[in-house]
């Protein structure tokens, strides 16, 4: 199974401000193996996060986002306390889904 | 902060239980735009995405550095201020040039952060689509070479 | 493969012929037996490349180093260094500054992750400016930027610079940079294309 | 079109510096730096390692709860910046690596030899790497604590100091060729000086980090493993007395200097 992401959601004058690292290799497919064969894509593709409910931010990713993946975005339209859950999939279906408490 | 933590972890555990047995239906996304990710020019990727070509804009910002230590991770940021309802990243000379796209629902800033990887020195725009068109902005980020490069 | 044959028919050569030197310095008992359990031969990398030759042992003790009696060894040591250069074969200093160019960029070869046979680059870039539209160079040697442009290519200047990069040593027995002839790290061809690219006018360095 | 705009964007780069100077290019990686440091992703792996910490694991399937870094068993806060220090236990002077080799072997019955023997980032060196990473962000923002007073941590601080100065290999290579002067670079990357406490507290405070160029969480054992392939060196044995003692030799130089681990490195 994927491993944990993590989530920092903090409220600030009614604006959450949300930061998620992810854990995956985002093999881009460029890249070769010590014998020369070219090591096949496997990255995250699609990302929702939702907030009681709603969901405030999606993303698509393709091979050429960073190995353990970092975004940063922000809305409004919670309270401390509130849960971002935040769920990934990619490319050989694996998925993850983490929550982070605003604070 | 560490019972905190621990605290975080076993809800994390719950969570993912809860993924696992079909419990959360809100994670469902969007499908993966297979056609805009594999184009590789400009002219593809704008057709893939829909909403015809970029126009420049000054109320795009594209937030980057000038140099990057590593093209392994180059943080982009875009923020805009227009009423956005869609942002993307392009890398003019990656073997493809969308790097992410990215869904704003209301209530969502216009505003995003990520990291990507660059293959070589290389224009890289930050596109923004607000009242069905977009808009662009772009900078130039070095690639360096590092280290003792073995 | 030849790289490395070279490679270690220098560390033999220098094994024989440096002995009576190296016999004046010995390894600390404590360091040695460290040396001895804490590594391993992996690839190319054997063990021998921790048998110091006498410049390696003079210049890893400072205090020695810096005494009248390592000052002395440093000169004597310079003078065998110097005197163990060859110049070109065909007596052609400047070969090609692309390919010298792309010499002074790579800084791969001669690790044990490198497989046997892996041409070695010049990792010149790591340590000095070259080209100036090159921004990302180190600064433990100085620049080279217009190097040939403010000294020209006389015979003189040809024969140091030649030197300097086959054997740096010659000049300075603890110089940071590689005796990139004597350790065969570099070919006479190799060599030949990093005087090019300081020397030749055409070069991006003297413009 | 696409034409359209990269004309566009090669008409707006003709009023742009052809290039720029080494004083802006490492401004530059200053802010390229600063960009990152918000999301390191250490914190992944420290996350995992805080679960392997209570994980039983091993042939006795026993946590590592009790484990003595040397505050005592089980404390994680601050015990990084203690060390490496003396451990009577073992009558040795012991790295945060191997001594969490030593609370493997002892308290889960994973022998030692086989975590030598294998590869970073494979096995139970990639469970080792997370450890490492959770008990050094319990060491952020204090004082490298190594006064190195035990006779033991003195001959290996002594040691240290030689294999620093210890030349080798067909280029000639020491630490000290890179790591004995102010304000120099391999590349970009700047060197911290060892031999002076600033330096050495530099280096010292901010490995482990993540390094962006490869994606992967390292520890010092395999900051120095590269160090010494890059010298050209032969292979150090992981966890072997010269890769303790160098470490020894920086901790101890860099003593009362702020830790600023996990690190986020080119």
């Amino acid at each position: 199974m994927a491993d944990p992401m993590r989530i920092r959601a903090t409220e600030k004058d009614g604006e959450i401000d949300v930061k998620v690292l992810m854990k995956h290799d985002m093999e881009s497919g460029q890249r070769k193996d010590a014998a020369g064969a070219i090591i096949p894509a496997w990255h995250i593709t699609n990302l929702v996060a939702t907030v009681n409910g709603k969901q405030v931010f999606a993303a698509q990713f393709g091979p050429a986002i960073s190995k353990d993946p970092f975004l940063n975005f922000k809305f409004k339209g919670a309270a401390k306390g509130d849960e971002v859950i935040v769920s990934w999939e990619d490319t050989k279906g694996d998925k993850r889904t983490d929550k982070g408490k605003i604070s | 902060m560490n019972s905190k933590r621990r605290k975080v972890l076993q809800f994390t555990a719950l969570v993912s239980f809860m993924a696992g047995s079909g419990l959360l239906s809100e994670a469902d996304a969007a499908e993966w735009n297979k056609a805009a990710f594999a184009a590789k020019s400009m002219d593809d990727v704008m057709k893939a995405l829909g909403g015809g070509l970029p126009e420049k804009s000054d109320a795009v910002t594209l937030k980057a550095p000038d140099i990057a230590e590593n093209g392994a991770v180059v943080p982009v940021g875009i923020t805009t201020t227009l009423k956005a309802t869609n942002m993307a990243i392009l890398i003019e000379k990656n073997p493809y040039m969308l790097a992410g796209y990215f869904d704003l629902p209301d209530g969502t800033e216009p505003f995003v952060t990520t990291r990507v990887k660059m293959g070589q020195t290389s224009n890289v725009y930050a596109l923004v689509k607000a009242d069905g068109k977009w808009f662009s902005a772009f900078k130039e980020i070095k690639v360096t070479l590092g280290g003792c490069g073995g | 493969m030849t790289m490395i044959r070279i490679l270690e028919s220098a560390f033999v050569s220098c094994a024989l012929l440096c002995a009576g030197l190296a016999a004046s310095q010995t390894l600390d008992p404590t360091l040695q037996a460290a040396l001895s359990s804490s590594f391993r031969a992996e690839g190319i990398a054997g063990l021998d490349r921790i048998n110091q030759d006498p410049i390696q042992a003079l210049c890893s003790d400072p205090s020695m180093k810096s005494s009248p009696q390592g000052q002395a060894k440093m000169v004597a040591l310079q003078k065998a260094s110097l005197a163990e250069i060859k110049p070109p074969s065909d007596g052609q200093y400047l070969g090609d500054w692309k390919r010298g160019e792309a010499l002074a960029q790579n800084g791969r070869g001669a690790t044990w992750s490198d497989a046997a046979g892996t041409p070695n680059g010049g990792s010149c870039y790591n340590c000095h400016q070259i080209d100036p539209k090159e921004i990302s160079f180190g600064n433990i040697g100085p620049s080279l930027t217009g190097y040939g442009k403010s000294r020209g290519a006389a015979q003189p200047v040809l024969e140091y610079t030649w030197n300097r990069i086959s054997n740096s040593k010659a000049y300075n027995a603890c110089s940071n940079m590689p005796r990139f002839a004597h350790f065969g790290l570099l070919t006479e061809q190799q060599i030949k294309d990093v005087m090019a690219l300081l020397l030749d006018p055409a070069s991006p360095v003297n413009q | 079109m696409r034409n359209s705009l990269i004309a566009w964007a090669a008409a707006a780069l003709v009023a742009a510096p052809v290039w720029v100077g080494a004083q802006s290019a490492s401004d530059e990686i200053a802010k390229y730096r600063e960009m990152l440091a918000d999301g390191n992703p250490s914190e992944l792996y420290e996350a995992a390692g805080e679960e392997l910490w209570v994980k039983p694991s091993g042939p006795l399937q026993a946590t590592l709860e009790k484990c003595d870094l040397g505050l005592g068993p089980g404390v994680v806060d601050g015990a990084a910046a203690q060390l490496p220090r003396y451990f009577a236990d073992t009558d040795r002077v012991q790295d945060l690596e191997s001594r969490l080799m030593t609370c493997m072997e002892k308290l889960q019955g994973i022998p030692s030899e086989q975590v030598v023997k294998e590869s970073f980032g494979k096995g139970v060196r990639k469970d080792i790497e997370a450890i490492v990473a959770y008990i050094v962000t319990h060491s952020k923002g204090m004082k490298v604590n190594v006064p190195a007073t035990h006779p033991k941590e003195k001959e290996m601080v002594a040691l240290g100091e030689k294999l620093f100065y210890f030349e080798g290999g067909p280029m000639d290579f020491s630490c000290a060729s890179c790591h004995s002067e102010d304000k120099k670079r391999i590349r970009l990357q700047d060197l911290p000086n060892i031999t002076k406490p600033q330096g050495a507290a530099d280096g010292w405070g901010s490995w482990p980090a993540y390094r962006v160029s490869s994606g992967e969480f390292w520890t010092m054992q395999r900051r120095l493993n590269d160090c010494l392939r890059q010298q050209r060196m032969p292979f150090p044995i992981y966890a072997s007395d010269a890769t303790i003692a160098l470490s020894m030799y920086m901790a101890a130089k860099a003593n009362g200097g702020e830790i600023t681990t996990p690190g986020l490195k080119r």
